[in-house]
């Protein structure tokens, strides 16, 4: 499991967050700002971000790590620290 | 037995709605609370459903026109009187086909068939980056160059147009709710600190995808105490209070880039937390990818408001036409709490109640808020 | 041929036969006058003057036998026996005509009486003609089938063509060429190398027999024995009738080919006068006869002009109809 | 005098009697045969006088056999002359249809093009005056169908005086239909005016809504259904089509590439009509140009009935037009 690439976890976290919110254009993503601030992300659609990466990468995210993802980059590092 | 379908009100506030697409075909077997059509109003794409056994007869309205509410969107022939055979009935008999010679070809898109439009149109669109699914939506039967050419006019800052109407639209019903619905408002505040603990432990034990969400209980709360206390799940209507028997609470739910609306999660004091989640969350989804269910929108009896975390700390809203009574709920924040005479540190909830004064008064309000107090204080029995 | 065999000018029959021209004649002339109202309309061919060929023809046929004619073809019709109510509906364009109105006065049909046609394309009839007779052979019946055409035909391909058939094949075809010396304007002088027109029968091995088409009693004498050998199975027969047209090819017709003294000169020998004249010097007739038949005849012809009149028009509706035979549902 | 020339004000016979003057006139090969064209003056008065004019070797009254004068008009083409050859009617036409389509469309090709046929056939055509069911044939379209032939028909008094002198320029069998309705239309011979071609359509009236494609006595409906329109606001253009065997592929997508809305206007029966050719190459060539289905309107599937109501019902009419055109405007119309 170790060997997921950085890339890949990138593209998976940004194909979550689109589906999450259609309306989003990833390339206008800003990675390091919240996800709340830059899209009106609220406590519904963390909790929908949490389970689709819990699911994706069949990592557990407990409660108290959510504000670690709140941005794309914050995101993406969490979850390579969870697989390595 | 031939039956109506009307186009239904959606809002108070609605007046008109776009049909944008038949679900259903003439002949085909239509049950309750199956989505027939979709419309789009000013809120948006909205499925608007059946509310008996029936098959459909007729569609007498095609996609891409615009009519008022109330007005006949089809024919259903019920099932449960006796309708004739559908195939039937759907089929006109060759005696009331117009003369062939010279007979126009009828001028609508035929149901459920590829979408009638001129090559032209289709070119153009195409040069215009108008899409094939806007075209239907607008032509009224055939799409035409000028159709597109109109679309591709109207579409060129399209998000502010969709947005500033849901802005009226939802001023116009806080207008109507505000001319004609006396206030009173009443506020407490609650020690949230036990439903936190407890939902953190629940929440720990379960996957990601089941956890619960604080605003949840909350609105299960609201949902349980407005089951109890009378005068605050129902309608005002013609000045009269109308109890519902149902609680369906509306949940006031953000759409990304600005607007709200408000769907309800039906019979809410009756499902467990679980269960009402997965509605909740089922909800939250389609209002942000556009497809509501129209029994969703009309069927609130009450309506909670939260402002989530990042929220200010009280809110005084306003009450959803013809409902009486709306629970605000703000930020929950650390704040000092005098807990057996000492001041601690707690997790603090402000809940704030709008409620018809035509129905009921303070005190009953009060002890509203207080049973929601009460409620959240023992959040096992949620 | 054996004027022996040639019936007797009796009254009775004379006066049918100039009956039978006076009906032609009048139904004719109050055409001319219906045309100027507008009531008919199209191309109006008259037979004035070649009356004694239609009515002198007919005596030799029965009611088995088939008629096929021409666009000039009222004469005909009606000394076949068809009503002149219908005909003239036909000519008014009405519901209760011959054909419904729907061919008018080139096309009059009636298969009733076995009269097919009411053809308006030069010798377009003649090997239908041929095919009719093919089918009374092939169905051994006593019927034959007497074809009318004109001179302009006998330039056609097809007139040959079907002479030719005819005898090769033996059927019982009359041929009835009415020269009127005229195709139209053209002189047949001036379109025949030969004009001497039953010469080109007899080429084709046909039997024939120039006719003074004028003469009412020629007609009906020779067209009787030549029905007669026709019927008794000794192949098609062939008679070139020499009458003249008093009127125009047609209603629009400034009659630049020919002088009006030509015209003046043929009408004193005229089948309805001469046979008058004869008929009054014999003594089997007076004037007060003629006058009678004629005012018959004119009553006649306002009889069907009044059924005309009150004839329906085929419904638009109706339009596509006849285009294909009407199968019984 | 410095006055200016007034217009010559004539009818189309006259028209179409000048142009056959003219190319009498003009060329010693030249000749003109058919029936009833000389002492009569001609079925419907054209060759009235030129018999008096050109004498009787070149003004030729022949007897009705059409297939055989066909065929000599032929034979004198390819042998060096260039006649003119008169069928009364397109009826009639029939009857040297052997001639015209295994001979005259075919000498060409079958001798490698060693042997072309510079012959001109004009006929007159069409319905309109209750001539019924044998002699208002319509068949343009049909002989449109045969390559070998050239088809064309003048619908305007400049097209009656000239085409002919550009049919007799053109080496192979031209086929010149008169619609007999047209001979008594009155106008004025565009002054200067010294030829005109038979390659190109014609725009008779501008117009940017739709258009409607025509030819020979339709035309004339056509641009009077045109002025009605007009009058509701609505701008058809009107294109002479002129020439049916080639057709101006050319002008016609250039119509629809203005309009993109079409109605064909086409005096003969709709099924395999000129009109089902001109619509067929609009959906081959300018598809994507369409806005609305191609509307026709035709003659009805019928022989000509004699009465006036039924054959004004069986053919197209300035007010058919104009309805066809109203209903492929309407909002949501499709014919």
């Amino acid at each position: 499991m170790g060997t997921v690439k950085d890339t890949e976890i990138r593209t998976r976290v940004l194909e979550i967050i689109t589906s999450i919110a259609p309306d989003v254009d990833p390339a206008t993503i800003d990675p390091e700002l919240d996800l709340r601030d830059q899209f009106d992300f609220d406590s519904m659609d963390r909790l929908h971000l949490a389970a689709a990466i819990s699911e994706a990468f069949r990592i557990a995210i407990p409660e108290q790590d959510y504000p670690q993802l709140s941005a794309l980059q914050k995101a993406c590092e969490y979850v390579a620290k969870k697989l390595g | 037995m031939q039956v109506d379908f009307h186009l239904p009100s959606l809002g108070a506030d609605m007046e008109s709605a776009t049909l944008v697409q038949w679900l259903k075909k003439p002949g085909e077997a239509v049950h309750r609370g199956e989505a027939i059509a979709v419309v789009e109003t000013a809120k948006g794409l909205i499925d608007i459903e059946c509310f008996d056994e029936a098959v459909v007869g007729s569609l007498i309205v095609q996609p891409g026109t615009k009519v008022p509410v109330g007005a006949v969107l089809a024919q259903l022939l019920s099932e449960t009187a006796g309708a004739p055979p559908p195939a039937k009935a759907a089929v006109p008999t060759p005696a009331a086909a117009a003369p062939a010679r010279l007979s126009p070809a009828p001028l609508a898109a035929a149901p459920g068939g590829r979408a009638r439009i001129s090559p032209a149109a289709r070119r153009r669109a195409h040069e215009l980056g108008v899409s094939v699914e806007a075209l239907e939506r607008a032509g009224a039967g055939i799409v035409h160059l000028e159709d597109v050419e109109h679309l591709a006019a109207q579409a060129k800052p399209p998000a502010p147009d969709a947005r500033d109407a849901m802005r009226i639209a939802i001023g116009n019903a806080m207008a109507r709710s505000k001319r004609e619905i006396p206030h009173y408002y009443l506020a407490d505040t609650v020690d949230f600190s036990t439903a936190r603990d407890w939902l953190a432990s629940y929440n720990a034990k379960v996957p990601v995808g089941e956890r619960i969400l604080e605003g949840l209980l909350i609105v299960k709360a609201v949902a349980l105490a407005a089951a109890r206390c009378s005068g605050f799940n129902g309608y005002c209507r013609d000045g009269r209070f109308e109890p519902a028997s149902a609680v369906n609470v509306g949940t006031a739910i953000a759409v990304r880039g600005g607007g709200l609306v408000a769907p309800a999660l039906l019979g809410a004091d009756r499902k467990d937390l679980p269960a009402l989640m997965r509605e909740f969350s089922d909800l939250v989804t389609r209002v942000r990818s556009g497809h509501m269910r129209s029994g969703e929108f009309t069927a609130a009896t009450i309506t909670v408001t939260a402002l989530g975390e990042e929220g200010a700390e009280l809110l005084w809203p306003i009450i959803n036409p013809p409902q009486v009574a709306i629970v605000g709920s703000g930020r929950i924040a650390l704040q000092p709490w005098v807990h057996e005479g000492a001041v601690v540190a707690r997790p603090v909830l402000s809940l704030s109640l709008a409620a018809d004064h035509r129905v009921t008064d303070g005190r009953a309000g009060s002890r509203f808020l207080r049973t929601i107090a009460e409620l959240l204080a023992t959040p096992a029995k949620l | 041929m054996n004027p022996a065999a040639q019936p007797p000018v009796t009254r009775e029959r004379a006066l049918v036969l100039l009956r039978d021209m006076l009906r032609i004649r009048c139904f004719e002339d109050r055409c001319v006058q219906l045309y100027g109202e507008l009531k008919i309309r199209g191309f109006l061919h008259l037979c004035n003057g070649e009356e004694a060929v239609a009515v002198g023809a007919m005596q030799a046929l029965q009611a088995g036998d088939a008629v096929v004619s021409t666009y000039r073809e009222h004469g005909h019709a009606l000394a076949r026996g068809l009503a002149m109510g219908p005909l003239m509906a036909e000519l008014y364009g009405k519901q209760n005509g011959t054909s419904r109105g729907r061919g008018g006065s080139m096309h009059i049909f009636d298969a009733a009486s076995r009269f097919y046609g009411g053809n308006a394309i030069v010798g377009g009839g003649l090997p239908v003609a041929i095919g009719i007779a093919l089918a009374q052979k092939l169905q051994h019946g006593s019927g034959i089938t007497a074809c009318f055409f004109g001179d302009g035909a006998v330039a056609e391909g097809e007139f040959h063509e079907s002479l030719n058939l005819a005898a090769l094949w033996g059927l019982p075809v009359l041929f009835l060429c009415e020269n009127n010396l005229y195709a139209m304007g053209t002189a047949v002088a001036l379109v025949e190398s030969q004009t001497d027109i039953a010469s080109k029968a007899s080429a084709y091995q046909v039997a024939s027999r120039a006719v003074d088409g004028m003469d009412v009693f020629a007609v009906a004498d020779a067209a009787t024995q030549a029905a007669a050998q026709v019927r008794a199975g000794k192949g098609p027969a062939f008679l070139e009738l020499r009458t003249y047209r008093f009127r125009g090819h047609s209603m629009f017709d400034a009659q630049l080919y020919r002088d009006k003294a030509e015209i003046e000169a043929w009408q004193k020998k005229g089948p309805i006068i001469t046979l008058t004249t004869r008929l009054k010097g014999l003594g089997l007739m007076n004037e007060d006869d003629y006058q009678r038949l004629e005012r018959e005849a004119r009553a006649e012809v306002e009889s069907a002009v009044a059924f005309a009149e009150r004839g329906e028009w085929e419904p638009v509706a109706q339009l596509e109809r006849f285009v294909y035979a009407e199968r019984p549902q | 005098m410095s006055e200016p020339a007034a217009a010559v004000r004539l009818t189309y016979r006259e028209a179409a009697r000048q142009g056959l003057r003219a190319a009498l006139a003009s060329d010693p090969r030249v000749f003109l045969m058919g029936e009833d064209v000389g002492r009569y003056g001609g079925c419907y008065a054209v060759t009235k006088g030129l018999l008096q004019e050109f004498g009787p070797e070149r003004v030729r009254d022949t007897p009705l056999s059409e297939s055989a004068f066909v065929g000599a008009g032929i034979g004198a083409a390819i042998a060096g002359m260039r006649p003119i050859v008169e069928i009364m009617t397109v009826n009639f036409s029939l009857l040297a249809l052997d001639q015209i389509l295994n001979n005259a469309a075919t000498l060409c090709h079958m001798s490698g093009g060693q042997v072309n046929v510079p012959l001109v056939i004009r006929m007159a055509t069409g319905a309109g005056r209750q001539l019924a069911a044998q002699h208002s044939h319509s068949l343009e379209g049909w002989y449109a169908h045969i390559p070998g032939l050239r088809v064309v028909a003048p619908g305007t008094i400049d097209d009656a005086r000239f085409m002919l002198g550009a049919a007799l320029a053109c080496p192979d069998p031209v086929l010149l239909f008169e619609h007999i309705v047209l001979y008594n239309m009155e106008g004025e011979l565009t002054a200067g005016l010294a030829s005109a071609d038979i390659d190109h359509a014609a725009i008779r009236r501008a117009g940017r809504d739709v258009v409607l494609m025509t030819y020979g006595g339709s035309l004339h409906k056509c641009l009077a259904a045109a002025a009605a329109l007009a009058s509701e606001g609505i701008e058809a253009e009107v294109l002479d089509l002129r020439t049916l065997r080639p057709l101006d592929d050319a002008a016609i997508m250039d119509s629809v590439r203005r309009t993109h809305r079409v109605v064909i206007v086409d005096e003969g029966w709709r099924s395999g009509s000129v009109a089902a050719e001109v619509t067929t190459r609009i959906v081959e060539q300018a598809f994507y140009d369409l806005d609305a289905p191609v509307a026709r309107v035709c003659t009805a599937e019928v022989p000509i009935p004699y009465p006036k109501h039924l054959e004004d019902a069986a053919l197209p009419s300035p007010e058919r037009i104009r309805e066809t055109v109203q209903r492929l405007l309407a909002r949501g119309g499709a014919s």
